[in-house]
């Protein structure tokens, strides 16, 4: 008579990162030998399918459910109705930008997106030229969608308390639709490149420009005319990280969002301590970290 | 009860009934009885006006033989718009107005463009899809503005007296009812059926089919303008985001429900039982604890075994041989 | 002399790359029953289509009772009190007989600006009796138009027409599919037209149907009018020989 | 001239030609020439065939009278199921045609289940939509294999020459040529034409056109797996997410480019302009610097604007009065 | 005497509620010219879209020269040489009069395993030679059907069967619609089947054709054949007294 959780996120299947997260998640509810289940919504980002789903995981009344909060009020009712009939609420992956005080759910384990974004941003100008104009580009990969603008928002808050600071130089900052597709993005930036030959920086809210780099490396760019970043550690972009395409990445570390929820709530009903935030990390990795994530990558724990 | 079955069978909406129940009594079991507990359908009973809702629109549309695209992104533009309007200092009643005409006149302009350049609804409304959606997000400023806190939602979320519907549902019962009316006892649901089942024959017997049709886009892009506002009382926040595949799950919904494709056929009433299968098979398959990545499968298995079904009992009956009319 | 109920000057009318009307005049005079005669493709469809608000001209004008008129839909037509058989079925086959019978003319049982519940336990009787009066046998006025054989549908037209007599009937080829029986009632119909002072134009490649039942005989050829004589004054060989 | 100008305006596709062209020219301006550069054609060019592929095994569908809403899925499910197979120690070529074999497994399915059961394509293939993706994430096991180094992908990446095409362009250009030619000078193309024109006329004239059908969805699905291979070779990672939203985009192509979605009507060359105009609005409008936030905004407005310039050339040249064949 | 060429036993069908053909037996001899008549509704056209393969009878047999074949499609009565004109026009309107008289049936420059190149020129100039044969002025091969009028669609059916002569003729009202000059033509080729050894099913409402051009008339009512006698046996009144 092991535990039983519900873990319900605002992203569908086909999003590498979440298969991470679900791959942490299974194992650690093998270890612990819980009955698990990982409910993710059909459409990228739907919010409203997210909550249905955690309505209908309230109603088969598990033990623990592990919600990614991606919006200020949508879940707090349901949060409230859960927490109230006994049910244990963790915040994964995302929460409310309030922090405890916008809900009742008792921890938080990931990692904001706009903190990332903040300190993404914030990683990537040690790699700026230290003269002459910036020009910034913004990659909202999915316009009106939590994550990609919050995490759009957290880059551009760095970038412009970076141009307020070094207001002698010329900075502009410009904001594209970037597309959820590697192809599409590819496509997209690499014409904007085309078109702005000048370009300093090209800041991703997922991990599509790992395209973006092939198409630099198919036109003989050399590694580090224009600066890539972006967010989640994917094959894709640790390949390009290699070749020196990209220089910063976020990394929420998401095996461990899915594995340390599990244990939280394994120590919670086995021995009644209380879960506590867990800050997954603001995971910068750079270049020199590739060789022992692609170690780990195989294993599928990064 | 040989002629009760067939005329039972003949109706697509009906035999999706039985199907319906047979998929309640399966995941009942399957999921140890939590299908049916209050707990859930009162869940269920939340998320299902809104979606009915834009499928009877849907279906309305596709009788008169058009289509629209547009309407998950419209779903997402009125309450976004009504919360912007209602953040400038406007009451909550004429906000809502406003914003439902915001939602006619997105209607308008489909069938408007549609018609006068007589191109596809397809093309135009798929173009409003992005249209709308962007439109939605550029007012929002990309984050979107809260609600006050003090509007009278409880005329939409409140729960009706002990039981598991919320005033959502009355709405919907109410304008379904409405709907339904319109199509099946007034003149003009009579002009609606005869321009999608012919179009060319409807217009040589007189019936106005260009404002018959631009007067469905309309509606259609009304009920899912209401239908998002629904939506987004109950979750409290207007995000830019809402309803974004829609189309195509109204679309399917309908034609569960026995609306034609080609146009001229389909129910009020099979818009609802479609939706309920759908709502009910994905809350079905999340309390049977399916893996998440065989989700999808599950969820495409089912919709063509709805479908298959119904098409399946409708043969039955038209093999049993019973005289009618005599 | 009356005037023409309908005079038609001048039309001109392409389809794309054929010229399917050259320079049509024709008058008619209210109480005439004129038979509209002519070899496939000759424009006899395409001029009742203009005069029924289906197409529209290229050039030239339609007048009515005097007036010049500009038909922009079947509606407008009907309004002038031009009701059409069309020569291709223009019956709604996913709707009951009862419903494609008033399609557009339902009896109402209150409405506001047009719009109102129909009173269908109307439609169900007078449609049996439209039908009955057409002499055609079907099962129930609930039956699907598209569930019928094609002699069926021409009656429920003709009955449609009967039933909502204008000022002008204009028939494309009506006893088209009919069975003799209700072919018989068709020219007995239109025979009956002048006595009830309406005016009828009936096409037809039947030679002795349009002589039996029009005053006037009018013959089109590739999209000119050829010939026009009262039926008195001429007879079904000439007619032939000249087609 | 006269008569000229009218053949010309008559062809759908041949009216996209001119609309491409004039678009063409406002971007060119707006960017300042960069539209037309070596560089960007050479972007353009590298997506363009496997969007085009897609198009066209989705128009020659819709000629026939059927719709797939599978292909983004297909488009996955090929190239990862290859890259499963790959890993597995199987040589390339074998890989590859096992994984079309795939593909035409899938497009079977969608065919026979529709005709078989009699239900609407629209819903067996947005069963299959959901199904393809599904199974596409349950092979790769949720992470994406990568694919072995040493594949012969310059047969299918490697630039022609000095000039802005891939060895893809030229696959693309040579199955183009030849669905093309199987759609006007075979006679199963005449069968497609009149299966989508009227299909139980066809029937009646004794064409076996539930097995044309089959073999039109088997081509689609082939096709749309054929582009998901280039693509995933161009790209080098074989994502479970790739194509999606690639359904209705192909759709829109094959509209704009003269498709009927009535069936009966289009061609090969109309996809590829459909396609072409597409791509010429998203990079031109890249180009032009548009706000992420009015982007969607932008290409709406345009998708709408091309067919209704479309409509439009086409209801002039039917004004045009020139006495045909005479 | 001869094996009949077409034989069905106690042919039964049903459209859901409607019993539209009940116990029909009727034999067909070669060479034979048989005119089918009755009123609308009667079962006609059903009966023989079950020998064309269109509807599949709910139970009795069809044997084709004494032989007994389960009619699956169109298809499969082509191949055991049943050609058929049927009473709502066949054609595909978005295809060109010279791709449709041929569709299904392209000559073909060269194929393997029955897929290949068409004869374009070849379906071009034996169009233009087969629609001549029917006395019709058409514009071009290339015209759309979808363009043609009425009578001249009909026109392109009855070219197409004309062409593609088969054992068995079947013609489901084929001079709805047509001039009197094709009318005549049609008239004249049912007359000539038999002296080209071919046999025939001629559906009509008009009386004269059916006699003018039959050996034998068969007539219908209410799904049962209610009548059979030789031509020379039977008069047009006497079967116009028993509709
Ligand atoms: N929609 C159309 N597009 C192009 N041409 C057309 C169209 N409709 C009719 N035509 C052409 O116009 C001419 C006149 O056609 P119309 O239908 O008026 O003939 P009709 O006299 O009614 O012949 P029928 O006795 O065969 O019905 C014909 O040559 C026909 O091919
Ligand atoms: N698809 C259908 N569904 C239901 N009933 C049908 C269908 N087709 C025909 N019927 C009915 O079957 C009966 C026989 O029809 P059929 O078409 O064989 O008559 P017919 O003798 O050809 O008449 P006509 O001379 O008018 O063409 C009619 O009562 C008709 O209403
Ligand atoms: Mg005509
Ligand atoms: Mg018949």
């Amino acid at each position: 008579e092991g535990l039983n959780i519900a873990f319900i996120s605002h992203s569908s299947a086909s999003n590498t990162f979440w298969q991470a997260v679900k791959k942490g998640y299974d194992d650690a509810c093998e270890k612990v030998g819980a009955s698990c289940q990982l409910i993710l919504t059909q459409t990228e980002g739907a919010v409203e399918q997210a909550v249905a789903n955690l309505q209908a995981a309230i109603a088969s009344r598990p033990d623990a459910i592990f919600v990614a909060i991606v919006d200020n009020n949508a879940y707090d009712n349901l949060i409230k109705e859960a927490v109230d009939s006994g049910i244990l609420v963790l915040a994964v992956n995302g929460d409310d930008s309030e922090g405890a005080k916008g809900n009742a759910r008792k921890a938080f384990i990931g990692q904001g997106f706009s903190a990332a974004g903040y300190s993404l941003a914030k990683a990537q100008s040690e790699n700026f030229p230290k003269e002459g104009p910036l020009n910034l580009v913004v990659g909202v990969n999915a316009p009106g969608q939590t994550w990609s603008e919050q995490r759009a928002g957290g880059v551009t808050k760095f970038l412009e308390e970076y141009k307020a600071e070094h207001s002698d130089r010329e900075i502009n900052i410009t904001r594209v639709d970037s597309a959820t597709d590697l192809a599409l993005t590819a496509d997209r930036i690499g014409a904007y490149l085309n078109a702005n030959p000048d370009t300093t920086a090209y800041f991703d809210t997922g991990y599509w420009h790992a395209g973006v780099a092939k198409v630099l490396k198919d036109r003989g760019i050399e590694p580090g005319k224009v600066l890539l970043g972006g967010f989640d550690l994917v094959p894709e972009v640790l390949q390009q990280m290699q070749a020196g395409y990209v220089q910063v990445q976020v990394d929420q570390q998401p095996y461990m969002q899915g594995f340390i929820p599990v244990m939280q709530a394994y120590l919670w009903k086995t021995a009644g301590l209380t879960p506590s935030d867990v800050d997954t990390g603001q995971g910068i990795v750079t270049p020199e970290d590739v060789p022992t994530i692609l170690e780990l990558a195989k294993q599928g724990l990064r | 009860m040989k002629r009760f079955l067939k005329i039972y069978l003949d109706k697509p909406e009906l035999a999706g009934l039985a199907l319906l129940i047979v998929l309640v009594l399966v995941f009942q079991a399957k999921s140890n009885g939590i299908l049916l507990s209050f707990e859930n359908i009162r869940g269920v009973m939340g998320l299902l006006p809104e979606m009915a809702l834009v499928a009877i629109g849907v279906t309305l549309l596709m009788i008169c033989g058009e289509f629209d695209l547009s309407v998950g992104s419209v779903f997402a533009l009125m309450p976004m718009s009504m919360s912007v309007i209602l953040n400038s200092g406007v009451p909550f009643t004429a906000a809502v107005l406003l914003g439902l005409m915001i939602c006619g006149a997105v209607g308008f302009i489909n069938g408007y463009v549609t018609l006068q350049f007589s191109i596809p609804s397809f093309i135009t409304t798929l173009g409003m899809l992005f249209i709308a959606r962007s439109l939605t997000i550029v007012i929002s400023g990309g984050f979107p503005p809260l609600l006050p806190p003090d509007l009278p939602t409880w005329l939409f979320t409140d729960y009706i007296g002990g039981s598991p519907f919320r005033m959502s549902f009355l709405w919907f019962v109410v304008i379904a009812a409405l709907v339904a009316a319109l199509l099946s006892l007034t003149n003009f649901g009579n002009w609606i059926r005869a321009t999608g089942g012919f179009n060319e024959a409807a217009a040589s017997m007189g019936i106005p089919v260009k404002r018959v049709k631009i007067a469905c886009f309309m509606l259609c892009s009304v009920l899912a303008g209401f239908a998002g506002l629904l939506q987004v009382l109950r979750l409290g926040s207007p995000l830019p985001s809402i309803g974004e595949g829609l189309e195509l799950q109204a679309v399917a919904a309908a034609v569960i429900g026995g609306t034609a494709l080609a146009g001229g056929i389909g129910t009020v009433f099979g818009a609802i039982v479609g939706t309920l299968l759908i709502r009910t098979i994905d809350n079905g398959l999340v309390l049977s604890r399916v893996d998440a990545n065989w989700f999808k499968f599950a969820i495409g298995v089912l919709t063509m075994f709805a479908v298959i079904a119904n098409a399946w009992m409708g043969k039955m009956s038209r093999k049993i041989k019973v005289e009618a009319h005599k | 002399m009356t005037t023409p109920i309908i005079e038609c000057r001048n039309l001109q009318k392409w389809y794309s790359g054929v010229h399917a009307l050259k320079n049509v005049d024709l008058t008619i005079h209210p109480g005439e029953t004129v038979g509209l005669v002519g070899d496939n493709g000759a424009g006899k469809s395409t001029l009742i289509k203009i005069l029924s608000g289906v197409h529209h001209q290229d050039s030239g004008e339609v007048l009515i009772e005097g007036r010049k008129v500009a038909l922009r839909s079947p509606k407008d037509a009907m309004r002038h009190g031009l009701e059409t058989i069309y020569q291709y079925n223009s019956m709604v086959p996913t709707m009951s007989i009862a419903r494609n019978l008033f399609i557009g003319r339902e009896p109402m049982k209150w409405s506001v600006f047009g719009v109102g519940i129909m009173d269908q336990q109307r439609m169900r009787a007078e449609s049996i009796k439209a039908i009955a009066d057409v002499d055609l046998h079907l099962r129930s006025p609930d039956a699907l138009v598209g569930e019928l054989s094609g002699g069926q549908r021409q009656g429920v037209a003709i009955a449609r027409a009967m039933h909502f007599k204008s000022k002008v009937l204009i028939l494309d080829e009506p006893t088209n599919h009919l069975s003799v029986k209700e072919t018989d009632k068709v020219i007995g119909f239109v025979r009956g037209l002048k006595a009830q002072g309406l005016t009828g134009i009936f096409i037809s490649h039947n030679m002795q149907h349009v002589f039996q039942s029009c005053d006037r005989i009018v013959a089109m050829a590739r999209g000119e009018i050829v010939f026009d004589k009262p039926t008195a004054e001429t007879s079904i060989d000439e007619v032939h020989a000249l087609l």
